[in-house]
């Protein structure tokens, strides 16, 4: 019983990792520029791989690797905005303009 | 207040990333050191355990500037660092020599001194590899650093010194 | 109840595989994004999957080992985009 | 011959004393009659809960300077004003100091500040930009007390205060750290990992603690933060789903705008428990994030609403001043928000 409850549970959590790691990379490809593209890249994917690093602790259950998995499931958490807010200010200092709806409008694609 | 005005012409360094990096430098140091402790005997090694630990104050000289970081970090420290691991790992090739074994050949140590093979191992792995390794990572970054050109490196002293008296 | 004939580790090793499958679709954004930090961002989240990837295999495979490298990779991945981010932005003195 | 007069900023510095000094002495020199205008910026204001304490260290420092000006200065003409300025409002980076002291400067008819060259307004917030630049771009005369200064370039290593407290929780993070990645039970990893530990606490405790540790708030900042974390998560899956449905739309219903927030959190910790929070939260992105402002880019109308209405701002708030300090109006209705861009695009 409890073996297929955590079968599932594990189940369900990749299948939520990867639609957000889908979700993640289809912003990265679809979205107008940078800083719109750097949201999915820090949060969705965040999310998709928290969710998938929660899984492989879930299924490895209690040994050493599991504090592996959650120190790395901590260690993602706390760079991964970082490095997205890196990125996006290295795209302001290099005086990259957002794209706004106005922008569009006017046939500039950035 | 205008975009241009707000983003000022100073270049300062980011605040999240400067305190992102404080935050997690004690725990990848930490981690440095335990992977090259445990490189006998796990798969990991030492050599990561020696990148790891030159990555950490890469790390903080990425966040806080190079300059803080060098003063932080002695030169004299740093090369230290080094010939101390060739003189362990030297040293300890030797003293296999000098028991009648080969060069790094630990049984040597077993047959003399009892103890288990794994510990000539250890002394190789942190003493010899993970200090070279982390030494000359960092060595490497500040030379590159250092001599990117020589005109900048004296036109960056003044704008250096401010920024050592801007950041925290 | 567990469905007959799929165990813990296929289910790992199939989720890799959507994942190596997702973050080859990042190569696009990587080779066209037209500038350095679409690339750079591109970069970083093949990176994010490049972790994941390797968690899962460490399931799947049983070799709780590629955990280090996993862990590794991240910091590795990290430094790079704070590193790249500074560099691109040409300034006097800016490391 | 009129009355010289000078404005001396003042903070907690190791240089503050000596600086007065200067101030006196080279006034002395310059004329015959001194008016010395001492003045703290606050930064905070005052009826917020984490500013009544420094106005008493402000008033305190004061009159502490007062004294010096007046031992110094024997019996030499000279009068003394003190005043704390920014009471009535929300002092940010180095500019909005620079142009508080010009007002104060135009007021009183001053045309010399005499700097310390250590100044840092409020004990926790760090000054980003030099003052001395913003007091050029304002067009005010500075001199700087040429002072001795020990540790000038130790600012990466902290003030070396409580140097016991940081070296201490360290220790105990990095060896609780090494016995987690190992194995408390055997006596190899106990000893090297009270060696390790020894290692990273005496090279990293002053980078990694620069703020003034606590030593009964910052256990319950701690669990106050245990609190903040699964809150953070549940917005984080709320704000994520609504995003997935934007952008796996066909029609890409987005509207990015670049908006400028100015968020009540000072400091290194804070700001970045904010800015990582507000970048975690999808649908908005921290671009800059320099001492209090905050230039968000937000992707859709809805987590921009979010944003204004300022509810994690609120949860930081609690985590690191506790309850009564997060009951404050949101940046909406102070006025703290800004779209940018549009105009100048």
């Amino acid at each position: 019983m409890i073996e297929s409850i955590r079968f599932w549970a594990i189940i369900v959590l990749i299948a939520f990792g990867l639609f957000f790691t889908f979700v993640s990379a289809m912003g990265v490809l679809r979205l107008p520029d940078v800083y719109a593209r750097a949201h999915t890249a820090s949060q969705a994917d965040t999310l998709g791989a928290g969710l998938a690093l929660a899984a492989v602790a879930l299924a490895l259950g209690w040994q050493h690797a599991t504090v592996y998995t959650v120190l790395l499931l901590f260690f993602v958490f706390i760079t991964n905005p970082t490095a997205a807010h890196a990125i996006a200010r290295s795209a302001a200092e290099s005086g990259i303009d957002p794209w706004t709806k106005e922008s569009e409008e006017e046939g500039e694609t950035k | 207040m205008s975009q241009t005005d707000s983003y000022d012409d100073t270049y300062t360094e980011s605040q999240v990333i400067m305190t992102t990096v404080k935050i997690i430098a004690p725990f990848t140091l930490t981690y440095g050191m335990f992977m090259s402790l445990h490189g006998a005997d796990t798969p990991g090694g030492s050599f990561q355990g020696g990148a790891i630990i030159g990555v950490t104050v890469l790390m903080l000289a990425f966040a806080f500037g190079i300059e803080p970081t060098r003063q932080w970090l002695k030169n004299s420290f740093v090369v230290g660092l080094v010939t101390g691991g060739v003189t362990i790992f030297i040293a300890t090739g030797l003293a296999t020599m000098a028991l009648g074994g080969n060069f790094l050949e630990y049984d040597a140590f077993s047959e003399t001194f009892g103890i288990a093979h794994y510990w000539g191992m250890e002394a190789i792995e942190v003493g010899g590899v993970a200090l070279i390794v982390a030494g000359v990572v960092i060595t490497l970054f500040f030379a590159t650093a250092a001599g990117f050109t020589p005109e900048r490196r004296s036109r960056g002293t003044d704008s250096l010194d401010r920024e050592v008296s801007d950041d925290d | 109840m567990i469905p007959s004939g799929v165990t813990v580790e296929e289910v790992f090793l199939g989720a890799a595989a959507l994942f190596v499958v997702l973050a080859i679709m990042m190569f696009y954004r990587a080779v066209a994004g037209p500038t350095t930090q679409d690339r750079l961002l591109a970069v970083n989240v093949l990176g994010t999957n490049t972790v994941v990837i390797l968690a899962l295999l460490a399931a799947g495979l049983d070799e709780p080992w590629f955990l280090d490298i996993a862990l590794i990779y991240a910091l590795l991945n990290f430094l790079m985009a704070v590193a790249i981010s500074k560099f691109t932005v040409e300034r006097g003195g800016v490391l | 011959m009129a009355a010289e007069r000078v404005l001396v900023p003042l903070s907690d510095t190791v240089t503050v004393r000596q600086t007065v000094g200067y101030a006196v002495q080279s006034g002395l020199e310059r004329a015959d009659e001194l008016e010395v205008h001492l003045v703290v910026a606050l930064p905070h204001e005052a009826d917020l809960i984490e500013g009544q304490q420094e106005t008493e260290a402000a008033k305190e420092l004061l009159s502490k300077a007062a004294n010096w000006v007046r031992e110094d200065a024997g019996s030499g003409p000279i009068t003394v004003e003190t005043t704390l300025l920014g009471t009535d409002e929300y002092l940010f980076g180095p500019r909005d100091f620079a142009s508080a002291f010009d007002d104060y400067a135009r007021e009183h008819d001053i045309e010399l500040v005499v700097l310390d060259p250590e100044y840092q307004p409020g004990a926790t917030a760090q000054m980003l930009q030099s003052i001395e630049r913003e007091l050029d771009a304002v067009g005010l005369a500075y001199d700087e007390a040429p002072v001795e200064r020990p540790a000038r370039h130790e600012r990466l290593v902290g003030d070396g205060t409580e140097r016991f407290d940081r070296l201490f929780a360290l220790f105990w993070i990095s060896y609780g750290f090494y016995l987690i990645l190992g194995d408390p039970t055997y006596w190899f990893d106990l000893v090297t990992g009270a060696a390790v530990a020894g290692i990273v606490s005496v090279s990293l405790a002053h980078i990694t603690f620069t703020f003034p540790l606590d030593r009964i708030q910052s256990p319950i900042r701690t669990l106050r933060f245990g609190l903040y974390v699964p809150y953070l998560i549940w917005e984080i899956v709320k704000a994520n789903l609504a995003i997935s449905i934007v952008i796996l739309r066909p029609s890409l219903p987005i509207d990015p705008t670049m908006t400028r927030l100015n968020a009540r959190v000072r400091g290194g910790l804070p700001l970045l428990a904010l800015a990582n929070s507000i970048t975690l939260t999808p649908g908005t992105l921290v671009v800059r994030g320099d001492d209090q402002r905050l230039i968000v880019h937000t992707l859709i109308p809805s987590a921009r609403e979010d944003l204004f209405d300022g509810s994690l701002e609120r949860a930081v708030r609690f985590v690191f001043h506790g309850r009564e300090a997060a009951a404050i109006a949101s940046p909406r209705e102070r006025g703290d928000t800004e779209i940018l861009g549009g105009d100048e695009q």
